[in-house]
Protein backbone atom coordinates (compact mmCIF):
# COMPACT_ATOMS: atom_id res chain seq x y z
CA UNK A 1 0.00 0.00 0.00
CA UNK A 2 0.71 3.79 -0.17
CA UNK A 3 1.37 5.43 3.04
CA UNK A 4 1.77 9.52 2.87
CA UNK A 5 3.30 11.31 5.91
CA UNK A 6 3.02 15.18 6.94
CA UNK A 7 4.76 17.73 8.77
CA UNK A 8 6.98 16.34 11.89
CA UNK A 9 6.57 12.65 10.82
CA UNK A 10 8.98 13.75 7.44
CA UNK A 11 11.51 14.04 9.96
CA UNK A 12 11.18 10.23 10.31
CA UNK A 13 9.53 8.73 7.04
CA UNK A 14 9.68 9.83 3.03
CA UNK A 15 6.62 12.13 2.11
CA UNK A 16 4.98 9.12 0.45
CA UNK A 17 6.63 5.76 0.09
CA UNK A 18 4.86 1.98 -0.66
CA UNK A 19 4.83 -0.36 2.27
CA UNK A 20 5.22 -4.18 0.94
CA UNK A 21 3.35 -6.93 2.56
CA UNK A 22 -0.18 -7.33 4.28
CA UNK A 23 -0.96 -5.28 6.82
CA UNK A 24 -4.31 -5.67 7.96
CA UNK A 25 -5.72 -2.60 9.62
CA UNK A 26 -4.60 0.35 10.84
CA UNK A 27 -3.27 -0.66 14.13
CA UNK A 28 -1.23 -3.00 12.35
CA UNK A 29 0.10 0.02 10.31
CA UNK A 30 0.70 1.70 13.14
CA UNK A 31 2.70 -0.84 14.91
CA UNK A 32 4.65 -1.82 11.19
CA UNK A 33 5.69 2.22 10.78
CA UNK A 34 6.89 2.28 14.82
CA UNK A 35 8.86 -1.18 13.98
CA UNK A 36 10.25 0.80 10.80
CA UNK A 37 11.71 3.87 12.87
CA UNK A 38 11.05 3.44 16.58
CA UNK A 39 11.80 7.20 17.12
CA UNK A 40 8.58 7.71 15.64
CA UNK A 41 6.36 5.76 17.54
CA UNK A 42 5.35 8.25 20.18
CA UNK A 43 3.96 11.07 17.39
CA UNK A 44 2.79 8.09 15.49
CA UNK A 45 0.63 7.69 18.92
CA UNK A 46 -1.04 10.43 18.10
CA UNK A 47 -2.07 10.45 14.94
CA UNK A 48 -4.84 10.09 13.50
CA UNK A 49 -5.54 7.97 9.84
CA UNK A 50 -7.35 8.86 6.66
CA UNK A 51 -8.15 6.91 3.42
CA UNK A 52 -10.28 8.84 0.84
CA UNK A 53 -10.38 12.27 2.85
CA UNK A 54 -12.08 10.25 5.63
CA UNK A 55 -10.61 9.80 8.74
CA UNK A 56 -10.89 5.94 9.62
CA UNK A 57 -10.34 3.91 13.09
CA UNK A 58 -7.97 1.71 14.34
CA UNK A 59 -9.57 -1.30 13.10
CA UNK A 60 -10.45 -0.13 9.71
CA UNK A 61 -9.41 -3.09 7.42
CA UNK A 62 -6.84 -2.17 4.39
CA UNK A 63 -6.40 -3.24 1.20
CA UNK A 64 -3.13 -3.30 -0.63
CA UNK A 65 -4.82 -0.53 -3.59
CA UNK A 66 -5.50 2.03 -0.53
CA UNK A 67 -3.56 4.99 0.34
CA UNK A 68 -3.38 5.78 3.76
CA UNK A 69 -2.40 9.48 5.16
CA UNK A 70 -1.21 9.69 8.28
CA UNK A 71 -2.19 12.89 10.20
CA UNK A 72 -0.55 14.41 13.11
CA UNK A 73 -1.99 16.38 15.85
CA UNK A 74 -2.90 20.12 13.83
CA UNK A 75 -1.01 22.87 13.92
CA UNK A 76 -2.17 25.32 11.96
CA UNK A 77 -3.34 28.99 12.42
CA UNK B 1 -13.81 29.22 -3.03
CA UNK B 2 -10.93 26.90 -1.98
CA UNK B 3 -10.06 27.49 1.35
CA UNK B 4 -6.13 26.83 1.92
CA UNK B 5 -4.11 29.18 -0.69
CA UNK B 6 -0.18 29.08 -1.42
CA UNK B 7 -0.71 33.02 -2.20
CA UNK B 8 -0.63 35.47 0.18
CA UNK B 9 -3.67 36.05 1.52
CA UNK B 10 -5.80 38.52 0.11
CA UNK B 11 -7.56 40.00 3.83
CA UNK B 12 -8.29 43.08 3.03
CA UNK B 13 -9.87 42.29 -0.40
CA UNK B 14 -11.67 39.72 1.11
CA UNK B 15 -13.25 42.38 3.66
CA UNK B 16 -13.68 44.70 1.11
CA UNK B 17 -16.18 41.71 -0.74
CA UNK B 18 -17.82 41.11 3.08
CA UNK B 19 -20.94 43.59 2.85
CA UNK B 20 -24.94 41.94 3.00
CA UNK B 21 -27.86 44.31 3.46
CA UNK B 22 -29.07 42.22 6.64
CA UNK B 23 -25.77 42.30 8.42
CA UNK B 24 -25.18 44.71 10.76
CA UNK B 25 -22.20 43.30 12.00
CA UNK B 26 -19.34 41.95 10.24
CA UNK B 27 -16.28 40.58 12.52
CA UNK B 28 -12.85 39.63 10.92
CA UNK B 29 -9.91 37.37 12.56
CA UNK B 30 -6.81 37.15 10.48
CA UNK B 31 -3.50 35.17 12.10
CA UNK B 32 -0.57 37.02 11.94
CA UNK B 33 2.86 35.73 12.41
CA UNK B 34 4.66 37.00 14.87
CA UNK B 35 8.35 37.62 15.54
CA UNK B 36 8.75 35.75 18.50
CA UNK B 37 7.36 32.38 20.11
CA UNK B 38 8.18 31.31 23.66
CA UNK B 39 10.83 33.42 23.75
CA UNK B 40 12.91 32.29 20.50
CA UNK B 41 13.24 35.11 17.70
CA UNK B 42 11.17 33.64 15.09
CA UNK B 43 12.20 34.31 10.97
CA UNK B 44 9.13 32.87 9.60
CA UNK B 45 6.43 29.83 9.10
CA UNK B 46 6.10 27.05 6.90
CA UNK B 47 2.28 25.89 6.51
CA UNK B 48 2.14 22.65 4.97
CA UNK B 49 -1.59 20.87 4.60
CA UNK B 50 -3.49 18.06 3.39
CA UNK B 51 -5.08 20.15 1.35
CA UNK B 52 -7.84 18.37 -0.20
CA UNK B 53 -8.97 17.33 3.30
CA UNK B 54 -8.06 20.91 5.16
CA UNK B 55 -10.37 22.33 2.13
CA UNK B 56 -13.43 19.72 3.06
CA UNK B 57 -12.82 20.34 6.49
CA UNK B 58 -13.36 24.01 6.47
CA UNK B 59 -15.78 23.84 4.00
CA UNK B 60 -17.77 21.68 6.79
CA UNK B 61 -17.20 23.58 10.15
CA UNK B 62 -18.38 26.94 8.29
CA UNK B 63 -21.53 24.80 7.62
CA UNK B 64 -21.69 23.98 10.74
CA UNK B 65 -21.70 27.41 12.02
CA UNK B 66 -24.08 28.38 9.79
CA UNK B 67 -26.60 25.76 11.05
CA UNK B 68 -25.84 27.11 14.69
CA UNK B 69 -26.25 30.71 14.12
CA UNK B 70 -27.79 33.20 11.56
CA UNK B 71 -24.94 34.15 9.56
CA UNK B 72 -25.16 36.10 5.93
CA UNK B 73 -21.52 35.71 5.76
CA UNK B 74 -18.80 32.89 6.67
CA UNK B 75 -15.29 32.91 4.79
CA UNK B 76 -12.13 31.45 5.81
CA UNK B 77 -9.02 30.98 4.16
CA UNK B 78 -5.66 29.33 5.72
CA UNK B 79 -2.07 29.99 3.46
CA UNK B 80 0.62 27.34 3.29
CA UNK B 81 3.82 27.84 2.15
CA UNK B 82 6.08 30.50 3.56
CA UNK B 83 4.65 33.40 5.65
CA UNK B 84 6.25 35.73 6.98
CA UNK B 85 6.05 38.11 9.72
CA UNK B 86 3.11 40.20 9.81
CA UNK B 87 1.50 38.40 7.19
CA UNK B 88 -1.50 36.98 7.65
CA UNK B 89 -1.74 32.88 7.80
CA UNK B 90 -5.32 32.33 8.13
CA UNK B 91 -8.17 34.76 7.86
CA UNK B 92 -12.44 34.28 9.07
CA UNK B 93 -14.79 36.28 8.61
CA UNK B 94 -18.47 36.57 9.73
CA UNK B 95 -21.36 38.51 9.35
CA UNK B 96 -24.39 38.49 10.76
CA UNK B 97 -28.20 40.69 11.82
CA UNK B 98 -26.34 41.37 15.71
CA UNK B 99 -23.32 41.29 16.62
CA UNK B 100 -23.35 38.65 19.32
CA UNK B 101 -23.75 35.79 16.46
CA UNK B 102 -20.95 37.42 14.32
CA UNK B 103 -18.25 37.42 17.41
CA UNK B 104 -19.48 34.03 18.44
CA UNK B 105 -19.58 32.42 15.31
CA UNK B 106 -15.93 33.70 14.13
CA UNK B 107 -14.11 32.58 17.31
CA UNK B 108 -16.30 29.22 16.99
CA UNK B 109 -14.77 28.82 13.17
CA UNK B 110 -11.30 29.22 14.07
CA UNK B 111 -11.02 27.32 17.36
CA UNK B 112 -12.09 24.43 14.99
CA UNK B 113 -9.57 25.25 12.26
CA UNK B 114 -6.86 25.52 14.53
CA UNK B 115 -8.02 22.09 16.80
CA UNK B 116 -9.16 19.84 13.35
CA UNK B 117 -8.21 20.81 10.22
CA UNK B 118 -5.34 18.74 9.21
CA UNK B 119 -2.52 22.35 8.32
CA UNK B 120 0.66 22.15 10.24
CA UNK B 121 3.19 24.95 11.08
CA UNK B 122 7.01 24.26 10.91
CA UNK B 123 8.53 27.58 12.49
CA UNK B 124 11.99 29.03 11.71
CA UNK B 125 14.19 30.38 14.08
CA UNK B 126 16.91 33.18 13.48
CA UNK B 127 18.96 31.17 15.06
CA UNK B 128 18.93 28.52 11.83
CA UNK B 129 17.00 26.39 13.51
CA UNK B 130 13.66 25.00 13.07
CA UNK B 131 10.54 23.38 15.21
CA UNK B 132 7.57 21.51 14.19
CA UNK B 133 5.31 23.28 16.57
CA UNK B 134 2.99 24.43 18.53
CA UNK B 135 0.36 21.00 18.22
CA UNK B 136 -2.99 20.74 19.35
CA UNK B 137 -2.23 18.28 22.44
CA UNK B 138 -6.38 17.90 23.87
CA UNK B 139 -5.38 14.18 22.82
CA UNK B 140 -3.27 14.75 26.45
CA UNK B 141 -6.16 15.80 28.17
CA UNK B 142 -9.36 13.88 26.56
CA UNK B 143 -7.02 10.90 25.76
CA UNK B 144 -8.65 10.94 22.01
CA UNK B 145 -7.15 12.78 18.81
CA UNK B 146 -10.76 13.62 17.93
CA UNK B 147 -12.04 15.12 21.15
CA UNK B 148 -10.83 18.62 22.24
CA UNK B 149 -11.16 21.30 24.26
CA UNK B 150 -12.33 24.48 22.67
CA UNK B 151 -11.54 28.07 23.59
CA UNK B 152 -15.02 28.73 22.68
CA UNK B 153 -16.22 26.24 25.13
CA UNK B 154 -13.74 27.71 27.79
CA UNK B 155 -15.42 30.77 27.76
CA UNK B 156 -18.64 30.12 29.23
CA UNK B 157 -16.96 28.85 31.91
CA UNK C 1 -6.54 60.10 15.63
CA UNK C 2 -9.84 61.43 15.49
CA UNK C 3 -11.88 59.22 16.73
CA UNK C 4 -15.47 60.22 14.99
CA UNK C 5 -15.49 61.08 11.51
CA UNK C 6 -17.82 62.51 9.10
CA UNK C 7 -16.50 60.72 6.29
CA UNK C 8 -17.18 57.41 5.35
CA UNK C 9 -15.01 55.45 7.71
CA UNK C 10 -11.77 53.83 5.26
CA UNK C 11 -12.24 50.21 6.82
CA UNK C 12 -10.45 48.32 4.36
CA UNK C 13 -7.61 51.10 4.58
CA UNK C 14 -7.95 51.04 8.70
CA UNK C 15 -7.40 47.48 8.24
CA UNK C 16 -4.32 47.37 5.83
CA UNK C 17 -2.59 49.84 8.47
CA UNK C 18 -2.91 47.31 11.65
CA UNK C 19 0.06 45.47 11.49
CA UNK C 20 2.55 44.54 14.51
CA UNK C 21 5.56 42.22 14.57
CA UNK C 22 4.39 41.23 18.30
CA UNK C 23 0.27 40.57 16.93
CA UNK C 24 -0.35 37.59 16.20
CA UNK C 25 -4.20 37.91 16.50
CA UNK C 26 -5.81 40.70 14.46
CA UNK C 27 -9.86 41.63 15.19
CA UNK C 28 -11.89 43.72 13.64
CA UNK C 29 -15.92 44.88 13.74
CA UNK C 30 -17.36 46.78 11.50
CA UNK C 31 -21.27 47.78 12.37
CA UNK C 32 -22.82 48.31 9.20
CA UNK C 33 -25.88 49.84 8.29
CA UNK C 34 -29.17 47.49 7.41
CA UNK C 35 -31.69 47.33 5.59
CA UNK C 36 -34.76 46.44 7.97
CA UNK C 37 -35.27 46.98 11.86
CA UNK C 38 -37.92 45.49 13.85
CA UNK C 39 -39.73 44.48 10.67
CA UNK C 40 -39.51 48.09 9.01
CA UNK C 41 -37.73 49.01 6.08
CA UNK C 42 -35.12 51.22 6.48
CA UNK C 43 -33.62 53.44 4.07
CA UNK C 44 -30.72 55.45 5.55
CA UNK C 45 -29.28 56.38 8.97
CA UNK C 46 -28.28 59.44 10.12
CA UNK C 47 -26.24 59.96 12.87
CA UNK C 48 -25.03 62.76 15.47
CA UNK C 49 -22.36 63.34 18.11
CA UNK C 50 -21.29 65.58 20.43
CA UNK C 51 -18.11 65.34 18.91
CA UNK C 52 -15.64 66.75 21.43
CA UNK C 53 -17.17 64.57 23.91
CA UNK C 54 -17.35 61.31 21.91
CA UNK C 55 -13.61 61.93 20.57
CA UNK C 56 -12.59 62.22 24.66
CA UNK C 57 -14.45 59.38 25.65
CA UNK C 58 -14.02 57.00 22.61
CA UNK C 59 -9.86 57.61 23.37
CA UNK C 60 -10.57 56.58 26.84
CA UNK C 61 -12.24 53.63 26.60
CA UNK C 62 -9.56 52.19 24.27
CA UNK C 63 -6.85 53.54 26.79
CA UNK C 64 -8.98 51.48 29.15
CA UNK C 65 -8.80 48.27 27.27
CA UNK C 66 -4.76 48.63 26.67
CA UNK C 67 -4.81 48.71 30.49
CA UNK C 68 -7.10 45.53 30.28
CA UNK C 69 -5.62 43.51 27.94
CA UNK C 70 -2.07 43.41 26.16
CA UNK C 71 -3.06 44.92 22.97
CA UNK C 72 -0.17 46.42 20.48
CA UNK C 73 -3.19 48.02 18.42
CA UNK C 74 -6.91 49.56 19.74
CA UNK C 75 -8.23 51.77 17.03
CA UNK C 76 -11.96 52.93 16.74
CA UNK C 77 -13.99 55.15 14.70
CA UNK C 78 -17.35 56.01 14.47
CA UNK C 79 -19.28 57.69 11.74
CA UNK C 80 -21.53 60.88 11.85
CA UNK C 81 -23.91 62.16 8.91
CA UNK C 82 -26.56 60.13 6.39
CA UNK C 83 -24.80 55.94 6.06
CA UNK C 84 -26.35 54.26 3.54
CA UNK C 85 -27.36 50.78 3.55
CA UNK C 86 -24.25 48.23 3.91
CA UNK C 87 -22.02 51.30 5.01
CA UNK C 88 -19.92 51.08 8.00
CA UNK C 89 -21.20 53.29 11.02
CA UNK C 90 -19.01 52.18 13.17
CA UNK C 91 -15.36 50.58 13.42
CA UNK C 92 -13.10 48.33 16.17
CA UNK C 93 -9.65 46.93 15.09
CA UNK C 94 -7.65 45.45 18.35
CA UNK C 95 -4.67 43.23 17.63
CA UNK C 96 -2.50 40.96 20.77
CA UNK C 97 -0.11 38.38 20.95
CA UNK C 98 -2.57 35.63 21.06
CA UNK C 99 -6.43 35.94 20.17
CA UNK C 100 -8.41 35.92 23.42
CA UNK C 101 -7.46 39.04 24.03
CA UNK C 102 -8.33 40.52 20.73
CA UNK C 103 -11.87 39.36 20.50
CA UNK C 104 -12.51 40.40 24.20
CA UNK C 105 -10.88 43.32 23.96
CA UNK C 106 -12.64 43.90 20.67
CA UNK C 107 -15.99 43.17 22.20
CA UNK C 108 -15.31 45.29 25.36
CA UNK C 109 -14.73 48.60 23.04
CA UNK C 110 -18.05 48.36 20.52
CA UNK C 111 -20.27 47.32 23.67
CA UNK C 112 -18.75 50.55 25.86
CA UNK C 113 -18.52 53.08 23.00
CA UNK C 114 -22.89 51.98 22.07
CA UNK C 115 -23.79 52.12 25.33
CA UNK C 116 -21.50 55.43 26.81
CA UNK C 117 -20.46 57.39 23.91
CA UNK C 118 -23.05 60.61 23.31
CA UNK C 119 -23.59 59.29 19.29
CA UNK C 120 -26.70 59.39 18.35
CA UNK C 121 -28.95 57.78 15.33
CA UNK C 122 -31.97 58.31 13.80
CA UNK C 123 -33.49 55.89 11.49
CA UNK C 124 -34.80 56.87 8.48
CA UNK C 125 -37.53 54.46 6.98
CA UNK C 126 -38.40 53.81 3.27
CA UNK C 127 -42.34 55.17 4.20
CA UNK C 128 -40.62 58.71 4.61
CA UNK C 129 -41.21 58.91 8.18
CA UNK C 130 -37.93 59.11 11.03
CA UNK C 131 -37.25 57.59 14.35
CA UNK C 132 -35.07 58.59 16.23
CA UNK C 133 -33.66 55.03 17.94
CA UNK C 134 -32.28 52.30 19.55
CA UNK C 135 -31.28 54.53 22.90
CA UNK C 136 -29.23 52.56 25.50
CA UNK C 137 -32.03 51.63 27.92
CA UNK C 138 -30.03 50.28 30.88
CA UNK C 139 -31.45 53.07 33.24
CA UNK C 140 -34.79 50.77 33.09
CA UNK C 141 -33.10 48.12 34.54
CA UNK C 142 -29.94 50.02 36.62
CA UNK C 143 -32.33 53.15 37.43
CA UNK C 144 -29.00 54.62 36.60
CA UNK C 145 -28.37 56.93 33.36
CA UNK C 146 -24.47 55.70 34.55
CA UNK C 147 -24.65 52.54 35.11
CA UNK C 148 -25.06 49.78 32.33
CA UNK C 149 -25.60 46.58 31.21
CA UNK C 150 -22.69 45.37 28.89
CA UNK C 151 -22.93 42.23 26.96
CA UNK C 152 -19.44 41.37 27.42
CA UNK C 153 -20.21 41.12 31.14
CA UNK C 154 -23.80 38.96 30.16
CA UNK C 155 -21.59 36.55 28.73
CA UNK C 156 -19.24 35.16 31.17
CA UNK C 157 -22.69 34.29 32.94
CA UNK D 1 -26.95 80.45 30.32
CA UNK D 2 -26.62 78.36 27.14
CA UNK D 3 -28.07 75.32 26.45
CA UNK D 4 -27.77 72.72 23.59
CA UNK D 5 -29.77 69.63 22.93
CA UNK D 6 -29.19 66.82 20.39
CA UNK D 7 -30.82 63.70 19.00
CA UNK D 8 -34.46 63.45 19.76
CA UNK D 9 -34.08 66.40 22.27
CA UNK D 10 -34.24 68.71 19.00
CA UNK D 11 -37.76 67.52 19.04
CA UNK D 12 -38.79 69.70 21.43
CA UNK D 13 -36.05 72.51 21.66
CA UNK D 14 -33.84 74.35 19.38
CA UNK D 15 -30.45 72.51 18.94
CA UNK D 16 -28.98 75.88 21.17
CA UNK D 17 -30.50 78.53 22.48
CA UNK D 18 -30.73 81.23 25.67
CA UNK D 19 -31.91 80.38 29.02
CA UNK D 20 -32.80 83.67 30.67
CA UNK D 21 -32.88 84.09 34.40
CA UNK D 22 -31.18 82.83 37.29
CA UNK D 23 -30.64 78.47 37.50
CA UNK D 24 -29.43 76.92 40.48
CA UNK D 25 -28.13 73.87 39.51
CA UNK D 26 -28.80 70.70 37.49
CA UNK D 27 -32.00 69.40 38.98
CA UNK D 28 -33.57 73.23 38.94
CA UNK D 29 -32.63 73.18 35.03
CA UNK D 30 -34.27 69.95 33.86
CA UNK D 31 -37.00 71.29 35.40
CA UNK D 32 -37.19 74.60 33.94
CA UNK D 33 -36.99 72.66 30.53
CA UNK D 34 -40.19 70.12 31.46
CA UNK D 35 -42.53 73.04 32.49
CA UNK D 36 -41.14 74.65 28.95
CA UNK D 37 -42.28 72.07 27.05
CA UNK D 38 -43.54 68.95 29.08
CA UNK D 39 -43.50 66.26 26.44
CA UNK D 40 -40.00 66.32 27.06
CA UNK D 41 -39.80 65.44 30.70
CA UNK D 42 -40.06 61.59 30.06
CA UNK D 43 -36.85 62.12 27.97
CA UNK D 44 -35.29 64.94 30.31
CA UNK D 45 -35.35 62.55 33.42
CA UNK D 46 -32.92 59.87 31.71
CA UNK D 47 -30.79 62.27 29.88
CA UNK D 48 -27.49 62.77 31.50
CA UNK D 49 -25.88 66.96 31.36
CA UNK D 50 -22.90 68.30 30.45
CA UNK D 51 -21.08 71.21 31.16
CA UNK D 52 -17.25 71.64 29.53
CA UNK D 53 -17.35 68.25 28.08
CA UNK D 54 -17.46 66.57 31.39
CA UNK D 55 -21.02 64.49 33.04
CA UNK D 56 -21.98 67.16 36.09
CA UNK D 57 -24.48 65.68 38.14
CA UNK D 58 -27.78 67.16 39.38
CA UNK D 59 -26.85 69.21 42.33
CA UNK D 60 -23.86 70.42 40.12
CA UNK D 61 -24.40 74.44 40.69
CA UNK D 62 -24.56 76.51 37.20
CA UNK D 63 -23.31 79.68 36.57
CA UNK D 64 -24.85 82.42 34.06
CA UNK D 65 -22.09 81.93 31.80
CA UNK D 66 -22.28 78.23 31.56
CA UNK D 67 -23.08 75.76 28.35
CA UNK D 68 -25.25 73.18 29.28
CA UNK D 69 -25.30 70.28 27.67
CA UNK D 70 -28.16 67.92 27.54
CA UNK D 71 -26.83 64.56 26.78
CA UNK D 72 -30.01 61.76 26.11
CA UNK D 73 -28.40 57.94 26.09
CA UNK D 74 -26.21 57.03 23.56
CA UNK D 75 -27.56 55.05 20.74
CA UNK D 76 -24.13 54.93 18.18
CA UNK D 77 -22.60 52.04 16.60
Amino acid sequence: MKVQVFAALKDYFDKEFELAGEVQDVASLKERLSALNPGSRNMLQICRFAVGDEFVPQDFQLKESDTVCVIPPSSGG
Amino acid sequence: MNHISAEPLDVVGLLAQSHHPQAGAIVLFSGEVRDNNMGRQVAYLDYESHESMANKMTAAILEEAKQKWPLNIAVAQHRTGKVGIGESAVVVITASPHRGEAYAANRYIIDRIKHEVPIWKCEYFTDGTRKWGGNCNCHDITGDANQHVYEFDELKK
